[in-house]
């Protein structure tokens, strides 16, 4: 048998692997493009696109106005006329300006027109709290992008996601949005030098376990393995986490199979509780699951209310390690 | 729809087809007023009669090539833009032989072979896309117009404001049509708009406006015909308002409660095809035959179209979910 | 001991009884406002604000351009301002327009402000389908509306709540948004001559029943109920229907409270399924009832499509009380 | 603040007073930035060090009863309505005595008693709040104005269309001003305006739009107390474009790739607290010992707010969850 040739390894940011995602394909595909506020001479808000412009010019790396509604609006347009365009919305709160062209027309363009177009578009905008940002920058909607039929929802939690997602949703030929958590950008992690597309098909178990099933995404992976740790360090519980990584559609048949074996899950999602997307994996396990069941379905989900600057009443709002350990330690505690 | 942009002077034929097409529009719609009290079309039906002249004229400015997008009031525009008949009114029916399945009905017309981009029925909600459009156009270096109707209510709306700002930034092939009827539903321009000389708008945008007879189709035609071809030649987008009128109530479920049944009156007296029709014949284009032959063929067409229609049959409960998303 | 003295009944609308609570509320208060798109001259777009302009003048009945972010914006600023505005927002559809005024602004300036302002606003919109109005007419997003903290959500199903919701809204000091099914208006109902404002805390047991727990809202109780006739006279199933009323907060413990007796429940919502308001009932359920639960719960949702216009097709995408029976028949047929 | 409007022609000690208004601001934000790379102040936070005369001016036009609307880069506007520096730094370093007991930060300052309504981080999401305002005022006929501030930026969002219509159109007592420092984060205004003279926007609403030195305190003022004479006394809104610049980055994140050095030295040279200084020596209303006991009397708030706000508690945990809802 021959040995596998693996290419070299190296450490790179979550930013730079987006980076690099994004000037692959703006080479390997003249039809793609990248809008959106300061993408260009600013450099990204995020500075995923820092030197883009210098490289692509201004065509393909377009600056636009303060104008969410029409540059998403327009990327639509754009998509249907034959580009590939990748829109970068600074935020999940202010894509609220845009909704109304994501779900009324790139989520609908194709059904009501009886299949005639579709809308190659992706979407990219940071999402989440943690950085002492405040109230109207701090939401976690991508649970309510992930209830729009026609759309699909994407959640990179790993370097490796980052890099390989955009390829993937470039060709999709149906509209992709990208969720990145503001968290995110600094956290360093190995890639292959090869690394390319991955796929989206399917959610990822980061750790095996026996005894729980943790299911999240995003910026709530980390804190999720770090619980899981904990608990096998400290209460011998062996957590299993998944990361779920497409939340439309749900990857449910990797929930099912993992919740059937551990008979107990914790889902940990930094939107709120009410109505978020804690609440679909919790009923689509009640609906697969219940007889596998030994407890029911925990969540761990941000508190309800806009999230404070400050950073002690920040951090008391969002899901923290401890409150996950806390809430496995409940599950646990719990006998049908 | 013409594949030429009509040059002066209009023979006598295209000036008979502005008409053949402006009487074709308000026959299908009276049919559809019927078909509607009839139960054959349900949901939300917005009648064009009265605003012929505007989408007869504006839409004789485009190549194949170019790209049209209308609002919910979007008959005539489909129908002059190639649209057939029977294919439309197959959908006003809900049924499988129409445009789009019978899925999107009057609101929601769609062609990709015609480059005709709805039938978008959140006001303002085109505007955006046409600008998408139009770029797309730019970035690979295409000649082509993007051409987009929208209601004077419209106007209101945070996205005319910026795809206005965004097509003017950008240079970019748009034809803002304004199609100015004075009234959003019931709410009488006046009472939406501190500004109400629309084409004085497209200063903030440091963009060229014109405000045109809507009632007329050649004056229509003729400055759609001068403004696509400078939006053509990359003089970057026009705003053109047009003052019209509609005859009929918004919608079908309208009292029409917010206006003088002698302001429609007064309008009717401007009427797009009566006028038109006289000044034809006036000139010698037009005699008592030709029209009688027009005004048969016409209904002989949409005689057709509602046996189509009838015929057609419904799409299958099973495809429902098919065209969410793509099939890969 | 006296006999109680009823006041008259009379059958009545619900547009009729939307109108006559607009109609008593500009009585009552001065502060109270009505602003929209055509609730004027139009005499609104589903005629619930017919009459009233000519009874209260331009300044109380007031048409606005089609500008949803800003009139709702001004509606917010009007309710700091010291007035009690109502905004009618045609159709829940044109309310994403409006979004992030209604998130980011009402929802949220009492708690990030310290507790310095309140927003004493009412929105009302039409929502949901079943009138072959087609993709982007058809929404019910009220679930969405229901995932936000420092809102209050209601959807009045019966001619009384139509008639008393609107006052118990109006004296509320934080924002309300009551969702009016488009179905309803044309509703005729029992109304007593002196009906007034009713609580907003509770759900209604609208029919008990010791079998099966349907819980529903607004336009969707018709069809619950008519499935649970269906089911008593057919198969003998006695349903128990909730009619949940208020969206955010969920009254938990009604819903709780039937299901530990019924030991099965079936949620009706006409949102689509995948992170839908069905989805937090079902895992409200879950944590609340696991162990009294026979069966998992059910769920009877809007098909995941953009809704199109022809009517079989509609129907199908609805859910109805054929398709409700059904799913009561699959949770009785299981058994723990 | 000032309770009343300021007429001309201004006293000596009104002019120290603007004077003293910008040294304040200036003052208290480069502490923040002191204090920012010290890890006491968190978040984003915006300087508005070098755009001081546009607080400083135009808020002397207002009295106590009128409100104020402002955006994330307010600091100067709170403390010249009059919240107390210590307050404003409390809330800066998230503590349970600043004005939103530290839920805020720096781009949410919110103060009833002062009718300070924020503190708006989502760009041009104050515009409709402030049309709502000035609609209660006028329901209640109340003759008081409006203030709302916004930059360049914000133009182009669609809600500033529709709010500037739907002020004109209401007539409502409104002040637009619009805070023109050239950029929006890294975008300078030609890259985000067809129309780059922004007064000319106000046309398209029928309001009237002037542009004004934003580096002139006094300059400001003038226009402010003439455009709220107008406003109050019923004449409609006024959209008044202040000319200025921010000398620093958009927020600390920013490594200013988009603008030339040369350009921020250039600005500089038109310091509003430089030229005005000068201009007051000249005119001899101002000496080296005034300035310097204004100086050290600012230094010594500023110290005293940074005391207060290190010396100031946190929100207990359990608070978190109040005030979501009004307690009833
Ligand atoms: C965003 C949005 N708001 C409101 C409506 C309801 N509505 C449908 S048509 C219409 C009037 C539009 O007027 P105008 O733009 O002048 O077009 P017209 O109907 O006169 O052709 C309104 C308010 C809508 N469809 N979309
Ligand atoms: C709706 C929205 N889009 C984008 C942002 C991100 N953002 C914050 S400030 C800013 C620039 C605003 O520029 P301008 O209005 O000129 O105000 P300035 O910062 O120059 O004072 C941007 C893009 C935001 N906060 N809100
Ligand atoms: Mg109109
Ligand atoms: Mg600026």
């Amino acid at each position: 048998m021959a040995t596998e040739v693996r290419a070299p390894v190296r450490t790179v940011t979550y930013r730079e692997a987006l980076r690099d995602a994004h000037r692959e394909a703006l080479q390997r595909d003249p039809r793609v493009f990248l809008m959106g506020e300061d993408v260009g001479r600013y450099g990204g808000s995020y500075a995923v696109s820092k030197g883009l412009l210098e490289e692509f010019g201004p065509d393909r790396i377009r600056d636009t106005p303060l104008s969410e509604s029409t540059f998403v609006g327009a990327g639509i347009g754009a998509a249907l006329g034959g580009m590939r365009p990748i829109v970068e919305v600074m935020t999940v709160n202010f894509s609220l300006l845009a909704l109304d062209q994501i779900v009324n027309n790139a989520a609908t363009i194709r059904h009501m027109s009886g299949g005639q177009f579709s809308v190659p578009l992706v979407i990219r905008m940071a999402t989440g709290a943690g950085k002492q940002l405040a109230a109207q920058h701090a939401h976690s909607f991508e649970g309510w992008y992930a209830h729009i039929p026609g759309l699909r929802i994407v959640a990179p939690a790993t370097v490796e996601d980052a890099r390989g997602m955009l390829w993937t949703a470039l060709e999709d030929p149906d509209p992709v949005i990208i969720f990145e958590h503001q968290t995110l950008y600094n956290m360093e992690g190995p890639l292959a030098a090869d690394a390319g597309a991955v796929d989206l098909d399917r959610a990822a178990v980061r750790r095996q376990g026996r005894d729980v099933s943790l299911v999240t995404y995003g910026g709530s992976l980390g804190k999720a393995l770090q619980a899981a740790d904990q608990l096998a360090a400290g209460d011998g519980i062996d957590a299993e986490v998944i990361d779920l990584r497409t939340l439309r559609p749900l990857d449910t048949a990797t929930i099912l199979a993992s919740v059937r074996r551990t008979r107990r899950a914790v889902i940990v999602d930094e939107g709120w509780r009410s109505g978020g997307l804690s609440a679909e994996i919790s009923a689509r396990i009640m609906e697969g699951a219940f007889y596998d069941l030994d407890a029911p379905v925990a969540r761990v989900c941000t508190a309800e209310v806009p999230i404070p600057y400050a950073k002690h009443l920040e951090d008391a709002a969002l899901p923290q390690a401890a409150t996950i350990v806390d809430a496995v330690r409940g599950v646990m505690g719990q006998h049908a | 729809m013409s594949t030429q942009p009509a040059t002066a002077p209009a023979t006598a034929a295209h000036r008979l087809e502005l008409l053949r097409q402006m009487l074709r529009i308000r026959r299908f719609e009276e049919k559809c007023a019927e078909l509607y009290s009839a139960g054959k079309i349900r949901g939300f039906l917005h009648l064009y009669i009265g605003e012929e002249a505007v989408a007869a004229g504006a839409l004789q400015a485009l190549t194949a090539d170019d790209a049209v997008l209308a609002t919910y009031r979007e008959h005539g525009h489909a129908l002059v833009r190639g649209m057939a008949a029977d294919v439309l009114m197959a959908e006003m029916f809900g049924k499988a032989q129409g445009c789009c399945r019978g899925r999107g009905g009057s609101m929601h017309l769609f062609d990709g072979a015609l480059r005709f981009y709805g039938g978008s029925a959140i006001v303002g909600g085109g505007l955006p896309l046409a600008v998408g459009l139009a770029l797309a156009d730019t970035l690979q270096h295409r000649a082509r117009v993007t051409a987009c109707f929208f209601g004077d209510g419209a106007v209101a709306e945070g996205e005319f404001h910026e795809a206005m700002n965004l097509a003017s930034l950008w240079k970019l092939p748009v034809l803002f049509l304004c199609e100015n009827n004075l009234y959003a539903m019931g709410t009488r321009i006046e009472r939406a708009q501190a500004q109400t000389d629309l084409a004085r708008k497209a200063a903030a945008y440091a963009m060229p406006g014109k405000t045109v007879d809507g009632m007329d189709v050649e004056a229509v035609e003729a400055a759609a015909v001068r403004a696509a071809a400078h939006v053509r030649n990359g003089g970057g987008p026009i705003f053109l308002e047009f003052r019209t009128y509609r005859y009929r109530a918004h919608s079908m479920f309208d009292a029409e409660l917010y206006r003088d049944k002698r302001e429609v009156e007064e309008w009717k007296t401007r009427d797009p095809i009566a006028t038109f029709d006289a000044r034809l014949r006036l000139e010698g284009v037009l005699t008592d035959e030709t029209r009688a032959a027009l005004d048969r063929a016409v209904e002989k067409e949409m005689d057709e179209a509602v046996r189509f229609a009838d015929a057609g049959t419904l799409e299958p409960i099973e495809d429902l979910t098919k065209d969410v998303y793509t099939p890969r």
